[in-house]
């Protein structure tokens, strides 16, 4: 091996070490974002209902992860790991979560309706399954427009009961669209467990549709990099829909309020947490190889803590928009 | 009598009717072991059993559907759409199954069903869930609709809902839940399309739906101090609609308000002001005016939020400007 | 083997005949009444639209003799033929269909309406897929009343993209209920064949909720029945919906002005209606089996045509409803 | 200038625009080589491919969002919605995503969408496929409702709602189709919230949409031989609704019909008699009076069909009731 293939190997080594440390400071940047966001709803400070992405950020990372700037996704309820995962700025969206008026949406939207197209971000939906058909029409949209953009639409294993979600699955495999729907099934929809409500296997509908269709574990987010990776690659070169079911876990309640939780048992949180922590897990693989040593992780996370409290301090700090502005917007 | 919180009333009508009739049964998302997001059933699962207070997947068109269905074949269902803003998923179901069955098979099929949804902002819900849609469903031939503002009418009126024969859509206002009131204990039933005065008064009537005439009241309070003395009057149920009461009421008055916390275009507040308009012609000292919601979608932001909403003191100030010339030319 | 024997055989084979007998008859019955249904329309009688059943009888009446009495269907815009396989008379659905009093909705329903409670039929559906709700709560109806009927759903392939079938299935897989989708797939939705607008096999979509989902020749009456007849067993006991795919075929227009039909083969027609008639199918086997002779046939066809000649005679002259009922029957 | 049907008109500027604009596409059941059921749209798919006239499955929520989707992603869809009863089931798309996008993404996002759906009875028809449920989107802020009555307002205010910037329901009366009049060659805008007056006159003002004002215009011929001059004014949109345009001619005539082929209960009717007895009200010499649909679900049989519209002869009786006394007292 001469010098010239060493040095193109460390090279590459060097990308995939940053790589690696890039998804583990945005995982982490997430779920110290949400713990900032359990605080600030808690203390009174955050109004509304806050649905917190704390156990599932290797969905979002992972995803995202294999996605372009210019690609787009659609987001819901439990929503700010998507965007923070696709780019947003922690400032703007904290501003946005206290209705500020620096905030994504100028504090209309909240916590559910976080949109930044700049980044893809085609929007949060307080729908359940309501943005299947907007991440579709993107597609179809990209398709018709040429580009290889590609969409990828975020939903919860309880909107796997909606309706609609087939009725644009359809149409994106008949038209082989570049979508894919990434269903990120924690187990619960607010209070119920799925058994309770989903037939089947997930995985199963949209593959009768003709929809190639995988399931991976949610919460190693070099494997959900990996799967996503694949259908998006197919997508952006005209190979149509993926569905990618992600098996994952929220480690809080339903939203803040949700503090007992009498529907499910504590020793199963439990277990998730202690042993599937997506952020711990890739921690450790990078401790494992040599990629990053506990001072380096430690280093990421007292960056990532200052950037969080700096967007903190900037949205308690920031106006409210000047009431006027409620009637502006309504129309384009 | 024994106060109760509104939530407990429809609790109470649902317990009661469900002891006295083994067809009622209740679907929806969150409604068993949770008692719904807003706990209001919170306990009926532990009496009434899974069979009969069934929680169901996500799919509001679905459980429409299945209730329709359940409905026409002996059963009474009450079917839980947890935010009436998801009421667009189902309108299908209930405007072109529900409402239309009987009719459309001469008169042998029928839909005892209600719908039990909520209206209302100010929660810091944002758009998708602090709409009042209750307009469309008024708007459709075969349906009713009623819309308590008081524990006793909650209860009274769903008692009704429940033992009618036809689909009723039952709107609660989700900011209402915990408002407490006297409520007649045992069976009480409130026949459908009786307006309650609230409030009797000279000046101006002030019709008001829902939480809004908790706003009219408190607006009748301030007027009062102004020496100006309001009616204030709830028609309880929008179909069938009291109209002759309302009338009577202006009749008197010469005045009238209406508030409602939907939208005012093609919304609640322009029935009732055209019929007002209409009937008490000859009564009118000025025009009706409307207030209801701000002609947006509801906003996050709690400084935007506010100014969407009818208050005591827009209603007020409403009514003064309306009593102000003519009660100088008195 | 004995006397005994022989004559129970022989009476076992003589309800046989008389059974497919009578399925043969109302096979006729119904493609008789769609023939003039069709006059009656194209002669100006009919007002508003007919969507002809012609060419799927054994679809409706091998489902429907699988079932009892106090079972229900739901039928759809194409839904004469399920109103007189589950028993309706003929002169009280011409009536219907002239808009006139003594209709089974008293002329307020029409083609697309009729609805016969006393024979288990909840009515037909002038939306695409919009009675697979009403289908289902029948069937859990019947489950909290602890009858043992059964509920059938009958849709087109068109209805197949409406998401509420999926929807209202999940609910039935979950929940164990008494009902059968039948999807008679004629392969055209209006204008458009099922392959523009109907991704994968059909029948992997119930089968993807648990759903036991099978595929039948829909012009075979004996076939129809036999696989109809596990369902609603199994469905009648306990064991849950079903889902039974018809392969069957339109042999008239979408509706019967579409007269040029510029969306499918001459060919394609004539093959359909030379080789795969239903009626001939089953007369063919009855004779083949010696179960009815040509004269026999004949005779039925003969009884057939004279209650339907009755029928239209009756509707013709029946009044229309007085128009003061225009307003009653809005509310119960 | 060149006469040509309703339907016609609804073609050329679907060509125009989409010849002008790549980016406008149309989405719909059997649009593409049937050119619907109506055969308004027959041979746009010759000249613009299967890319841009896209047959879709019955999926009308499907269709919708995807429509939704494309628009906020530069494309400007034009949405097939065949019967407006089936607006049924594209109600959260329309309502709880396009109506609010870009509100919600404060001002970021827009949904430049077209929804093309129908009105009208007397088809024969039926209840779930004749009804006109305008009232329910021109509720929702958001929102443009158009709904030309003429070949030329046709081509115009489609012209219009697809390079609007907003998600527009637009409605054309399923009758209206083969109704001919002149239409203005070449690029033919017209702009929203302008009424028309379709005929001028003095003593009563008949406020009509869509086909309801040919109706309207009968009853003036009939009125006129009555010796009482009807004044007929057509919103064609009913958001933004050019109220002052109204107003104006009540205030001419001291009175006003309002006729609208839906359901008068919280209906279009409502909304237009409430806005014109408040901001006329100094000038009415009668009340206001609302003509619509009989609040029924909307019979088969012709005998019964026939008695749930307006017609010339309900108008013109009405207007006659209206004038009577009144002009007996000039
Ligand atoms: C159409 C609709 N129905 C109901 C709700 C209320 N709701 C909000 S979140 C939720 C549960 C969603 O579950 P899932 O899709 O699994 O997402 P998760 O919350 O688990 O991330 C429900 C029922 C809603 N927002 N929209
Ligand atoms: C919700 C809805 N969308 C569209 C239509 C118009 N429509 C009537 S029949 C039909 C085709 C239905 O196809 P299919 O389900 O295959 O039944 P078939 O006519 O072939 O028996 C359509 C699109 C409708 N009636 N309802
Ligand atoms: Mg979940
Ligand atoms: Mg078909």
């Amino acid at each position: 091996m001469d010098i010239g293939v060493r040095k193109r190997a460390t090279a590459a080594g060097r990308a995939q070490r940053d790589q690696w440390l890039d998804v583990y400071r945005r995982m982490l940047l997430i779920r110290i974002f949400e713990e900032h966001v359990n605080d600030l709803y808690t203390g009174g400070k955050m109004p509304g209902l806050a649905h917190l992405y704390i156990g599932e950020e290797a969905v979002a990372v992972g995803v995202c992860h294999a996605l372009r700037r210019d690609d787009y996704i659609t987001s819901t309820h439990r929503g700010h790991g998507h965007c923070l995962a696709k780019g947003a700025s922690v400032d703007r969206m904290f501003a946005e979560l206290l209705g500020k008026e620096p905030g994504y949406c100028r504090g209309k939207g909240g916590s559910m309706h976080i949109a930044d197209p700049d980044a893809g971000n085609l929007g949060a939906n307080g729908i359940v399954g309501g943005s299947a058909g907007i991440a579709t029409g993107a597609a179809l949209s990209a398709k018709l427009r040429a580009t290889d953009q590609v969409a990828v639409c975020f939903f919860g294993d309880g909107a796997l009961n909606q309706g609609l979600l087939y009725e644009v699955m359809n149409m994106a495999a008949l038209w082989k669209l570049p979508v894919i729907y990434v269903c990120e099934h924690n187990v619960y929809g607010e209070y119920t467990h799925s058994s309770e409500t989903t037939a089947g296997d997930p995985k199963a509908r949209p593959a009768a549709l003709g929809i190639p269709s995988g399931e991976v574990d949610g919460q190693d987010v070099r494997a959900v990099y990996a799967a996503a990776g694949d259908h998006v690659e197919r997508a952006r070169h005209g190979g149509g829909p993926g569905f990618l079911l992600c098996r994952t876990y929220r480690f809080r309640g339903h939203h803040v309020g949700d503090i007992n939780r009498p529907y499910r048992a504590r020793e199963e949180e439990e277990g998730w947490i202690r042993d599937r922590d997506p952020v711990r897990i890739l921690g450790g693989w990078l401790a494992q190889q040599r990629l990053a040593d506990a001072a380096g992780l430690e280093e990421i996370e007292r960056e990532v803590r200052a950037e969080v409290a700096a967007g903190v301090q900037f949205a308690l700090a920031a106006p409210y928009p000047d009431p006027s502005e409620v009637a502006e917007d309504v129309y384009a | 009598m024994r106060e109760m919180t509104f939530g407990q009333a429809i609790r109470e009508a649902l317990a009661e009717e469900m002891r006295r009739d083994s067809r009622v049964i209740i679907i929806g998302e969150d409604v068993a072991e949770a008692g719904t997001v807003f706990k209001v059933l919170a306990g009926l699962v532990d009496e009434f059993g899974p069979e009969r207070v069934i929680d169901t997947p996500i799919s509001e068109a679905g459980i429409t559907g299945v209730g329709v269905g359940a409905a026409m074949t002996g059963m009474r269902p009450v079917v839980d759409i947890m935010f009436g803003d998801f009421i667009t998923l189902a309108m299908d179901q209930i405007v072109n199954q529900a409402a239309k069955v009987h009719y459309m098979s001469g008169g042998k099929l029928r839909v005892p069903m209600v719908v039990r949804t909520t209206l209302g902002a100010t929660r810091r819900s944002a758009a998708q869930h602090s709409q009042s849609l209750h307009a469309w469903v008024s708007h459709i031939p075969g349906l009713k609709v009623a819309l308590p503002s008081t524990p006793a009418d909650a209860k009274g009126l769903l008692t009704t809902a429940i033992r009618d024969d036809n689909p009723v859509v039952f709107y609660e206002d989700k900011m209402m839940y915990q408002v407490k009131g006297p409520v007649p204990e045992g069976e009480y039933v409130i026949p459908f399309g009786v307006a309650d005065i609230k409030r009797a008064g000279t000046d101006v009537t002030i019709v008001a739906t829902s939480s809004m005439v908790y706003v009219a009241l408190e607006a009748a309070t301030l007027l009062e101090a102004a020496g100006i003395s309001a009616e204030v009057v709830d028609p309880r149920t929008l179909y069938p609609l009291d109209t002759a009461t309302l009338v009577r009421s202006v009749q008197k008055t010469g005045r009238a308000i209406v508030v409602d916390e939907g939208y005012m275009r093609y919304g609640i507040t322009a029935e009732i002001a055209a019929v007002i308009a209409d009937e008490a012609f000859d009564y009118l000292d000025a025009p009706v005016k409307r207030i209801g919601a701000a002609d947006v979608p509801v906003p996050f932001s709690p400084v935007l939020e506010d100014r969407t909403v009818p208050t005591a003191h827009s209603v007020a100030a409403a009514a003064t400007a309306l009593c102000g010339p003519a009660s100088a030319s008195r």
